[in-house]
């Protein structure tokens, strides 16, 4: 069970680490310098769940630590769901994707932190009350963009429109989380559904009708696309370059 | 208009000067102060927004996570700074989008040393040490600046700066003594951004312009060359525990001045990278200017949203 | 116009073809003919530009130089291919730009293995070893195809792609026979890439909708099954030399048959991917998009300037 | 002498190869599918400079090969101009920089020719054949780009007046090449003026003032810009991933 457990918070944490690793690349290009603020302070709260959750995750394997698994493992090992590997994009997409993800991450971790399991009721607690601040300010800029200009309207339709399909997956049922009943817990469809559709009700935006995942993506099933090989590039190079270094 | 004419007006806030009370934003000053502040406290805003560029574009290559978050948090902090100091300035009747137009028109400057490239990972450390080192010699005396809102900001800012530089000293601290290949970027590291961080206390005293008036509005308290001594007589000490070389020949102890020798920085390089001819002048306006228009749409966007909840 | 009745060119038309000999630009042909073949030739032109993203993306990070100049050349080759293709597209009355625009408004597909992704180094072999592999497999009846530009273009293609299939075998070859983790980067690669190889044969014989006619008219000779059985047949061996393992439990010699029994590819998830659900689908248009966008200015700046010559 | 010889040649070799490097970036992106085929040709005639001149290099000190220097050396250790290792741009930058660099490469490729070296001579011979067709080719788009839409003459201008401060170091004396008298060259700055000077006049294009190269910047003494350093972690991770192996 403490195998399936790692993994599964490995799963969580990589869904934070690679969300932040995306927000890391927008330093200093918000549209506002105020939003600067606000999108690193995002990526803060996306690392520092994800550095619980995968140290959580080295302690229960009882080999490495969270820059082992944050560095040392490639693409196919990374567990987190496709959405959040894919390009920043405008700010409209950077916002769809916040949308999408903290509509899922918030009520995932008011849930998890009623888990059987109290180390991840505790990350859950912390991270729940971030992502919520998180929600509030994906689902305002939704509003403003989806209901300003007709620019930032089309803009903000298309993102909703090109990532709709990846948002599926955040749904597939994860066999990992099956076999830790009482510990892991279901995302809830209908709430993300009601959230984000209420959001995009009132930006006066379209909800895209039903889509499939891609075919041939899982990212819990380590099967991602090459955005995410060009990101760990990215992010592992330097730590790789220097076997067994200290920082 | 109150009664009261020019000449005593300035007698009164001459006194208040001399008497080391804050100036506030309602009260009357000299044109000159007034805009010889903007011009201080533009320029410094500005280094914060800039200065997140060279160390911004190491966030996705931190080689641990807990130095990714450090790194993230401080440039964090420093669009933060940027936007008291904006605040600071607006109190002097300026409006932060004309100072943002200014800096991207390049009519208004940003610190010298940002125009030096961030090389390896080994700078991010440099750059906690010596830059914000540097910025902190500079800075400290402005919390005691007459003018309360900047030097309120100042104490605010400070804070985190010593905070940084810290963190980076610890950085290049664990580089220093991590593996040769570590060491070696630490050293090279130190080579790059001495000189540079010698030159951000500005042109020699003989040759500042604005310094004298400056002093005796007590907005400065102490000379270019006076900040620049303080900061080699604090680094050398540093340098020793990091076992990293200081790259001056010439740096040593003198027991007559009870401070040391040392080589100036090259003040032409200074001259030609604070008019515009540095290795990455060009690049960091160029990234300025592009985060700012491609945001056009979205600042119009909220404007037009703003607008709309207002009808 | 010239006397002949329809009828009679129709039977003039098959008379031609049934002789083997080519039809050309300027013959009469029939109008599904027409249709039917720029619509081939067009998916075919589409995938070479198209074709060129996945690999495209890895000229950066080849791992020695000689492999860099050789995936740099491939995609070349790629881009010329494309260029051929449309040109003996235009011999049927079309204009490169028609096509190009119905590719980018997604109104002509090109080859669905385009949309998978390319993850590691030794993804390049196996597209090369299998992707290539398969294109020559498809095309090499082509060169017999009764439509004289088409046939002649995808003769000049097939030789600089076995060419291609060849380097990218050998790819495959070294790094399997390379470090363990190369070998395992191999691996990998086969078991990403085989099921999508074997779609691009298209739909299994018994759903085939254009097949019938392009046999009779000479344009295919053989159907999607047959193809693909050749092209198992020509794999199984050479992956026993690479010494990598085809992903199909159920892969094993039929002696009866003469031929290899094979998991056929999941027919479904071609389906979702040619109609737009595949891993890249999205990424890949929004490429061609935006390098089509981008390029307005010089393309307006090229045609400007041509006419100011020309007055 | 062999030392110096080679590290002349690694200068030449660094410039091309951080050109093919850069040219190699653009695959599938050229306003024009013709432009695709001509930017990957020229691509091709750089790196195969490249590789005979790294080569080279690596035979003259006895230590490694073209790989070796290409892909285990440092940014510190690079000897290539700054003008190559800056980034693509839009295509008017890509065509300027093209511009500059063939108008320096082919008179010092012809010079070279009659090198009192003869295995550098023979490479200068073939890659100066090449570098007359990049000349050409960058040439006539200047010329198109300046004088064909506002807008283009507008972009042209722009890329020509960004690098220029550039195309100076192109003429900073070579220690290096000082202490090879009879083997190595000096570029001829009058001749690149001239070139330079006929195509931006054709083109309608004004010519930029005198300017200095960038404080801090010395190509050749490995002092570049941060570009080189993101260039060379993308060009090297995949080889310094695995240490010995071959490809």
């Amino acid at each position: 069970m403490s195998a399936d457990l790692a993994l599964y918070a490995l799963g969580l944490g990589d869904d934070a680490l690679i969300a932040a690793q995306r927000l890391g690349e927008l330093y200093a290009s918000s549209p506002e310098m105020e939003e600067d603020v606000a999108l690193a302070n995002i990526a803060l709260d996306q690392l520092g769940a994800a550095r619980l959750l995968l140290g959580y995750a080295a302690e229960l394997t009882g080999a490495g630590d969270e820059d082992t698994l944050a560095f040392l493992r490639g693409p196919a090992e990374f567990r987190n769901h496709v959405l959040v590997e894919l390009p920043n994009g405008d700010f409209a997409v950077t916002v769809a994707k916040l949308l999408f993800l903290a509509a899922w991450q918030r009520p995932l971790y008011a849930r998890l932190a009623a888990s059987g399991d109290e180390r991840l009721a505790g990350i859950a607690a912390t991270a729940g009350l971030e992502t919520a601040y998180h929600l509030d300010h994906a689902t305002q800029w939704t509003v403003r963009l989806g209901d300003g200009t007709p620019e930032s309207h089309r803009r903000m339709q298309d993102a909703i429109d090109r990532l709709w399909p990846y948002t599926r997956e955040l749904f597939v049922a994860d066999p990992v989380a099956r076999r830790l009943p009482g510990i892991a817990a279901d995302p809830d469809r209908a709430e993300w559904t009601g959230t984000v559709e209420a959001a995009l009700a009132e930006a006066t935006l379209r909800v895209p009708g039903e889509a499939g995942v891609p075919a041939g993506l899982d990212g819990r099933a380590g099967r991602h696309t090459e955005h995410l090989t060009e990101l760990l590039d990215e992010m592992q190079r330097l730590h790789r370059a220097h076997p067994g270094a200290r920082w | 208009m109150d009664g009261i004419d020019e000449l005593t007006r300035e007698e009164r806030f001459d006194a208040l000067v001399a008497a080391e009370e804050k100036v506030e934003p309602a009260d009357w000053m000299p044109e000159a102060y007034r805009k010889g502040l903007i011009r201080q406290i533009a320029q410094h805003a500005h280094s914060e927004i800039i200065g997140m560029q060279p160390e911004g574009s190491w966030i996705t290559r931190a080689p641990s996570l807990k130095r990714k978050a450090i790194l993230l948090a401080k440039v964090q902090d420093e669009a933060g700074h940027g936007l008291y100091l904006y605040a600071a300035a607006e109190t002097l009747g300026v409006t932060r989008d004309e100072l943002v137009d200014h800096l991207v028109q390049g009519r208004q400057k940003y610190s010298s040393i940002f125009n030096y490239p961030t090389l390896t990972w080994a700078d991010i450390g440099a750059i906690g040490w010596l830059v914000d080192g540097a910025a902190i010699v500079n800075q400290v005396p402005l919390c005691r600046c007459s003018y309360g809102p900047y030097a309120r900001a100042m104490v605010r800012i400070c804070k985190e700066e010593s905070f940084h530089q810290r963190q980076g000293y610890e950085l290049l601290h664990t580089l220093a003594h991590g593996t040769p290949a570590q060491h070696a970027m630490a050293q090279d590291a130190l080579d790059r951004w001495w000189y540079p961080s010698l030159a951000m206390f500005g042109p020699p005293d003989t040759d500042s312009v604005h310094s004298a008036r400056s002093i005796q509005w007590k907005i400065k308290r102490f000379s270019n060359d006076e900040l620049r001594q303080r900061f080699v007589d604090m680094c050398v000490p540093q340098a020793e525990v990091l076992g990293l070389r200081i790259p001056d020949d010439n740096l040593r102890w003198n027991p007559d001045r009870g401070a040391h020798d040392f080589t100036p920085p090259d003040y032409d390089e200074l001259k030609r990278v604070i008019t515009g001819d540095g290795p990455c002048n060009a690049e960091r306006m160029a990234h300025r200017r592009a985060a700012h228009d491609d945001g056009a749409w979205v600042r119009e966007a909220a404007a037009a949203y703003a607008s709309k909840r207002a009808a």
